[in-house]
């Protein structure tokens, strides 16, 4: 704990200052990639139920056009990222390493990519129940990373009152820049986004959190809110992990979200900027989500930056875009503190990914070092935003006491920030520690409850 | 511009693939550091003996680490620099003209028992040095209170007639030799006995900069201060323990002092003097052996504060920092349980109860 | 101990109390044979040791009393070993002249109560010998106070006249015929048998003084 | 007859000469029952509980003894007190307390032969304690009984996390723990007079 | 009522209840029982036989007394008689042992009377006296006893030699050594008991290794 961090003030008390790496791409613009040979659009891109197909092997499609329905209500469509044909239905590799059914798409190369699909909307004159459903028809999802369909969180649960929507721009990941150049270059949709996110909940107020490393898009996104007396922009002090939701609420609001509880338990609903630009930029046209920005970075990479790349876009191609080099050694997903790192290059960018990252084998060995057992520091005590104690848990996690984490140290509040682990000095994989610990709980309890219904 | 060939057992790790370069070596090694002023120091102050003190002390230390770790079958784990910051304790701790196999002794006890016996680094109950030095005072009484005044002549030439004890033999009388060596106005006995038994409070400037009869290290409260002062501005150290135990130490005699100023001496004089500085800065903040939670420690260091005035003004030992710390030791896994910090979201008890 | 009502699958109480009444009777018997066995070799025993430590303190004597001392400081004569209450011992030379007597005194020490024995000469005024009987000092170091020649002779000839209460004083520095010269490393416990001696001698001296004679006398 | 002041007893009994650390009483459930915080908790106080109605028992028992000019039954009528103090104990507490007696219930036939509840007993007749020293004495060391087993059980909890070497796993391990409390609480030596 | 044969019992069962005690089941190295004793008095060698013996005659004669009524016993009082038995030949070692010497009486204190609680004697009485005929459980006791008295006086007289340089009292080492005076004091009675259980197990262990090997 630095001495610092005694002077309060509106910041993060916690967490941990990771360098931030992000002058390599904050600075360029965003750039179109080029449509690859094949896109691969697997059908399960979203926290919920995967879409379900409705186009045929063979099947010609339009750019924009709905290639897959939602099933349920915590799930959304799939719209075609370019015009092409259906090449086939199958599997394909996902980040998660297991394969997952996909719609093979190969893009004509003389068609003009033009989106013919969608109409005008007359979002003023809509009810919220009409909002959220046409937010669902959009197919957009979270695209900070989590993926969960924004309608969902549109719906404000029964009984319970919503109202603030805050807007997360603090984009904490070290290396991401998604985010900054959405604000910089897309404040006006950012903010009808959440004009339109606050209607549909029925808030009174719309918050924005900006961390103060980003000061263009601040100074962008005040400039646009300045008509708006219901829009704050705040500035925050840069601190990792703030951009997770319940640290912003409790840093802007003060408020904490109880465990296993939601935002809108304490009357917010968070969404992140890029979110909302897609919004505001697609629910006035009534069109589906069908690209992305996500940001090419990493010391590997010879021409990185901020690329609008269609959805489904395959990494190996994306890669060879954005310059790779051979001294790439390993390829993460999202941010260096929790994306992970994949295995397969055949797999498609998809509505969740962020940023994708290309570290060389010395970048990754400075992680390096020989596990220690924990020298009870505190280091990550201290650090933990939600004040768990990873020491402790770590050393359960070592003699196999899964279940006492949970019930007696909150294992299931951990959101996997990975603060401990980044500050342990005994190199303790904490957080690997962690989901195997939840993992085996969940095993646990299915066995039992396998064994109680037999 | 190919594609990257991954190379498995890099890619399978998981996230994150950030660390701070902090790691345990590193902050060992700058432990030893900030205590190579003090070790100075202490050789200026009191001559050859204690650079054999100190040699003999960390070369013990070490052995002991490494015959334990290939008795057990295991690689050495004296790389990791933490036995090396246990031995210099342990030297830092003891008089100057302590018999040399007596240090041996305690090197042996502090690593053995007091941490390979419990799993090596990191599982140590106590502190390991105060344990060897604990098992040291009781087993021989006598030669860990006879003290040698500071600034001798020819103590850069010659040995303290104790130090060179023969093994397992009693050290002999340097009623004479003290006599002979010291010069005017340095006395062999420390402040804290000259207080205890003799009601004589040492002036505070001499134990600020630590020409003062003691143990070889802990007379110098400034250079004590500046490896603290290192460590904390490079956030190797718990400076909350530190302050906690100090402010608690100067509260408590403060306190003994308002109430009656003759029979109790001036709190600045009780946090200068003794071991309680190089208690509070190098073994207080022992990390293995103390609380992780942010509220614990703040109480670590007040049992430690408080329990060193009352041992020195009430109990029958001039020196308490010691007892104090071992006490804290046994009681911080107890400190660390009841001082869970409340997890974000979740409701204080009394208010789940409620 | 407790004998349970009888229920369907027990044995009459009668028969437990039987049994335990037998069992009663032989433990009985064998505790009070040895007790009496023992009673006479018991109270031999302490006597020894205590007339022996008496004429350790007071060397020539032939022949000793003790007298015990109830809380309004009147003496009466008592047998040694079987008396609870503070007690003191005169002993007399062969001519029945009186040599000196044994006061026994407790103070709390380092570890635990210090208790000591001590002869007074009331002709001298001063205390002439000194022996601790009972103490938990620290082996090495407090405990010297049993065998350190250097400390015991200070009790060889202590003012005990109570013009100046007996003090301890640092190792080395003993001016006065009153002071007890500390054994340096032991200062704690020195000081607990300083405190001791004064406070028995404050407390006994003037018993003794004002029933000298009747203790000359040796009735 | 003695003079010490309640106070110092008290101190003494629960730390300078605390009876698990300096006086060796109790050890047996000291390192039975410390493997766990909660049971030595509820041992710790049932212990608590008959050392000191024991103790005030004896007080009186051994009076009515030295009135009848029995003291050899002392340690006969000392034994059958605390045998029968316990069942009291279990049996008031079972119908006083249903819940407490669940969770004691166990441990307190074994405080039968925990020699520290003798040991009470028998220290303060040696040392001609009153009735006020007796019950002082009781609780302070009975106190010191339980301080000692629940900060060992508190450590052994911790241990448990730890890579003990194989050889020293078990009551090697405990006894060196308990030797090292014993080390620090000698710190405690002097005060309270 | 275990296996009790009645008075036909073969030689070498009684030489097996016999070295139980003394070796593989030693109440204090094995077995980790009445450790009060075996540390509180064995500041040296001399206490620790005196309290050797005074326990080996204890259980050496509860355990004849118990097994000579073990028929008449009732279950329901089996407990309250045992004590009471242990309690009376307690109180006789107590009384012999003054009037034979204050000096180890003083030095003893009430870890005689302690005795009475020793969870080896009422074990022996529950486990083997109360289950076997007189003769073997005289043996068994004196197993036990003398087991018990060589722990004693493998604490005793370490303690002693390190702590006082002496053994019995008489000097070992001539003037000049220097006592280790923390194994006279409380820490020093664990740190031994707990070093001689640390050699026992390394004995185990290292014997283990050997059977494996062989």
């Amino acid at each position: 704990m630095s001495l610092l961090s005694i002077f309060g003030g509106k910041r993060l008390q916690r967490g941990v200052h990771v360098p931030e790496f992000k002058e390599q791409t904050s600075q360029l613009p965003i750039r179109r990639m080029p449509f690859p040979p094949t896109m691969i659009i697997p059908l399960s891109q979203h926290a919920g139920a995967p879409a379900v197909a409705i186009v045929r092997e063979g099947q010609e499609v339009v750019r924009g056009e709905p290639i897959a329905k939602s099933n349920g209500f915590v799930s959304v469509p799939m719209h075609a990222p370019a015009t092409g044909r259906i090449e086939r239905i199958a599997l394909a590799p996902s980040a998660r390493g297991e394969l997952a059914p996909a719609i093979y798409l190969t893009p004509w190369p003389s068609a003009s990519q033009e989106i013919l699909y969608g109409a005008p909307q007359d979002i003023e004159h809509m009810t919220p129940e009409e909002i959220v459903k046409a937010v669902q028809e959009t197919g957009v999802v979270g695209l900070g990373g989590a993926a969960f369909p924004t309608h969902v969180k549109m719906k404000v649960p029964e009984g319970k009152k919503v109202d603030i929507v805050m807007v997360n721009g603090c984009e904490c990941e070290p290396y991401l820049t998604t985010d900054h150049r959405v604000m910089v270059e897309q404040p006006d949709e950012v903010l009808h986004g959440a004009r339109i996110a606050m209607k549909a909940i029925g808030a009174s107020k719309i918050i924005v959190g900006v961390e103060d490393n980003k000061p263009d898009a601040i100074e962008n996104l005040r400039k646009a809110a300045a008509a708006y007396p219901y829009i704050a922009v705040e500035s925050v002090p840069a601190q990792y992990p703030q951009g997770a939701e319940k640290m912003l609420i409790h840093v802007l609001l003060g408020r904490e979200v109880p465990s296993g509880g939601l935002p809108s338990d304490v009357g917010v609903a968070v969404f992140n900027v890029a979110t909302l630009a897609q919004i505001g930029d697609l629910l006035p046209r009534h069109q589906g989500l069908i690209e992305r920005v996500v940001t090419f970075a990493g010391p590997a990479l010879k021409k990185p930056g901020n690329y609008l790349a269609a959805l489904g876009t395959p990494l190996r191609f994306a890669l060879e875009q954005a310059g790779c080099t051979d001294e790439a050694a390993g390829v993460i997903l999202g941010g260096p503190m929790m994306g992970p790192a994949i295995s397969s290059l055949d797999m498609p960018l998809t509505k969740g990914v962020t940023g994708v990252l290309v570290l060389t084998r010395k970048d990754l060995e400075s992680r390096n070092g020989d596990i220690l057992p924990c020298i009870r520091c505190g280091a990550c005590v201290d650090v933990c935003p939600l004040h768990l104690n990873p020491s402790r848990m770590g050393m359960l996690a070592r003699k196999e006491r899964y279940e006492e984490m949970e019930t007696d140290f909150h294992l299931m509040d951990c959101f996997e920030c990975g603060c401990c682990s980044y500050v342990c000095p005994s190199h303790i994989p904490l957080v690997q520690h962690f989901r195997i610990a939840k993992q085996m709980n969940r095993e646990r309890k299915a066995r039992e409850r396998a064994k109680s219904n037999a | 511009m190919s594609a990257p060939s991954l190379t498995p057992e890099i890619v399978l790790r998981t996230s994150p693939h950030l660390h701070s370069k902090r790691s345990v070596g590193v902050i060992m090694r700058n432990v030893v550091y900030a205590m190579l002023p003090v070790c100075a120091y202490a050789v200026y102050n009191f001559g050859i003996s204690v650079l054999a003190l100190l040699v003999v002390s960390t070369l013990s230390c070490v052995l002991t680490e490494h015959m334990f770790c290939r008795a057990a079958g295991r690689p050495s784990s004296i790389k990791d620099s933490s036995v090396i910051i246990t031995g210099i304790l342990l030297g830092l701790t003891l008089p100057p003209g302590f018999p040399l196999w007596m240090t041996a002794v305690g090197g042996f006890v502090a690593v053995g028992l007091g941490k390979m016996l419990f799993g090596g680094l990191g599982f140590n109950v106590f502190n390991p040095a105060l344990v060897g030095r604990a098992f040291l005072q009781a087993a021989f009484p006598t030669a860990i209170t006879t003290y040698t005044p500071a600034q001798a002549t020819g103590r850069f030439l010659e040995f303290i007639p104790t130090s060179l004890t023969l093994p397992f033999m009693q050290p002999p009388v340097i009623t004479d030799w003290v006599a002979k060596v010291r010069i005017d106005a340095f006395s062999g006995a420390t402040p804290l006995t000259a207080l205890k038994f003799d009601k004589v409070t040492t002036e505070i400037m001499p134990l600020f900069w630590g020409n003062v009869a003691g143990s070889a290290g802990e007379t110098s409260v400034i250079l004590i201060l500046l490896g603290g002062v290192y460590l904390v501005a490079r956030n190797f150290m718990d400076w909350r323990i530190t302050a906690s135990m100090l402010l608690s130490a100067m509260a408590m005699s403060g306190a003994f002092y308002l109430s009656n100023p003759t029979a109790f001496p001036n709190p600045l004089f009780m946090l200068f003097s003794g071991g309680l500085m190089l208690g509070a800065v190098f073994m207080a903040t022992d990390m293995v052996a103390s609380p992780v939670t942010p509220l614990g420690v703040w109480i670590y260091g007040a049992v430690m504060g408080v329990m060193t005035i009352l041992i020195r003004l009430l109990g029958g030992l001039p020196e308490g920092v010691m007892y104090a710390i071992l006490l804290a030791n046994a009681v911080s896994p107890a400190i660390d349980n009841l001082t869970q910090p409340r997890v974000y979201g979740t409701k204080k008890k009394a208010e789940a109860k409620a | 101990m407790n004998t349970t009502a009888p229920r369907a699958d027990m044995p009459p109480s009668s028969a437990l109390i039987k049994l335990m009444g037998v069992v009663s009777l032989i433990c009985g018997l064998l505790i009070v044979t040895t007790h009496q066995q023992t009673l006479a070799p018991i109270r031999h025993n302490q006597e020894i040791i205590l007339s022996e430590t008496v004429a350790e303190l007071l060397p020539g004597a032939k022949k000793q009393v003790s007298y015990g001392v109830d809380a309004s400081g009147n003496l009466s004569i008592v047998e040694g070993a079987e008396f609870a209450g503070p007690r003191l011992f005169a002993g007399y030379d062969a001519y029945g002249g009186l040599i000196g007597v044994v006061i026994e005194g407790g103070e709390r020490g380092y570890a635990d109560v210090i208790r000591a024995m001590f002869a007074y000469s009331p002709q001298k005024k001063a205390i002439v010998g000194f022996k601790v009987t009972e103490l938990k000092e620290t082996p090495g170091l407090g405990d010297k106070i049993s065998s350190d020649k250097k400390f015991l002779s200070n009790f060889k000839d202590l003012d005990a006249s109570l013009e100046h209460p007996i003090v301890t004083v640092k190792s080395g520095t003993k001016k006065n015929r009153w002071e007890v010269d500390a054994i340096s490393g032991a200062t704690i416990s020195s000081r607990a048998v300083g405190r001791l001696l004064q406070k028995s001698t404050k407390e006994m001296i003037p018993v003794i003084q004002r029933n000298l004679q009747r203790i000359e006398r040796g009735n | 007859m003695n003079e010490v002041s309640l106070g110092f007893i008290f101190i003494d009994s629960l730390l300078i000469n605390n009876f698990v650390l300096s006086v060796f009483l109790g050890i047996c459930p000291f390192i039975g029952v410390s493997n766990k915080l909660s049971t030595a908790w509820r041992m710790g106080v049932s212990v608590i509980f008959v050392i000191v109605v024991s103790s005030v028992l004896a007080y009186g028992t051994n009076s009515l003894l030295i009135a009848m000019h029995a003291e050899y039954l002392r340690i006969i009528t000392y034994i059958v007190i605390i045998a029968s103090t316990v069942q009291l104990v279990e049996m008031f507490i079972k119908k006083t307390s249903p819940a407490l007696f669940r969770a004691l219930g166990i441990y307190l036939p074994l405080i039968t032969t925990n020699c520290a509840v003798l040991g009470v007993a028998l220290f303060q007749t040696a040392r001609n304690y009153s009735f006020a020293q007796s019950v002082v004495f009781a609780l302070g060391s009975s106190m010191g009984f339980t301080l000692a087993l629940v900060i060992m059980s508190i450590i052994r909890e911790r241990l448990e996390l730890s890579d003990i070497p194989n050889l020293a796993k078990g009551t090697a391990l405990v006894l060196m723990i308990a030797g090292t409390l014993s080390l620090a609480f000698m710190g405690f030596a002097g005060m309270g007079g | 009522m275990g296996h009790d044969h009645g008075a036909t019992v073969s030689p070498s069962e009684n030489m097996e209840a016999f070295l139980n005690g003394l070796w593989k089941q030693n109440p204090v190295f094995v077995q980790v029982l009445g450790t009060c004793p075996t540390m509180a008095i064995t500041n040296s060698a001399r206490n620790a036989v005196a309290m050797g013996l005074a326990t080996l005659f204890v259980l050496v004669f509860s355990n004849m007394l118990i097994s000579m009524v073990r028929r008449l016993v009732q279950k329901q009082v089996r407990i309250a008689t045992y004590i009471l038995i242990i309690a009376t030949f307690v109180t006789m070692v107590d009384y012999i042992i003054k009037a034979v010497s204050i000096d180890v009486y003083k030095a003893l204190g009430p870890f005689i009377a302690l005795i009475v609680v020793n969870c080896i004697i009422l074990g022996r009485a529950e486990a083997f006296a109360g289950k076997n005929p007189v003769w073997q459980s005289i043996l068994d006791g004196f197993g036990m006893g003398i087991g018990f008295f060589i722990a004693l006086f493998c604490l005793g007289s370490v303690r002693e030699i390190l702590g006082a340089g002496t053994l019995f009292g008489f000097s070992l080492f001539g003037s000049n050594f220097q006592p280790w005076v923390l194994f006279l004091l409380p820490s020093g009675g664990f740190f031994t008991l707990a070093s001689w259980l640390l050699v026992f197990a390394w004995w185990k262990e290292r014997g283990k290794a050997k059977e494996a090997q062989a």
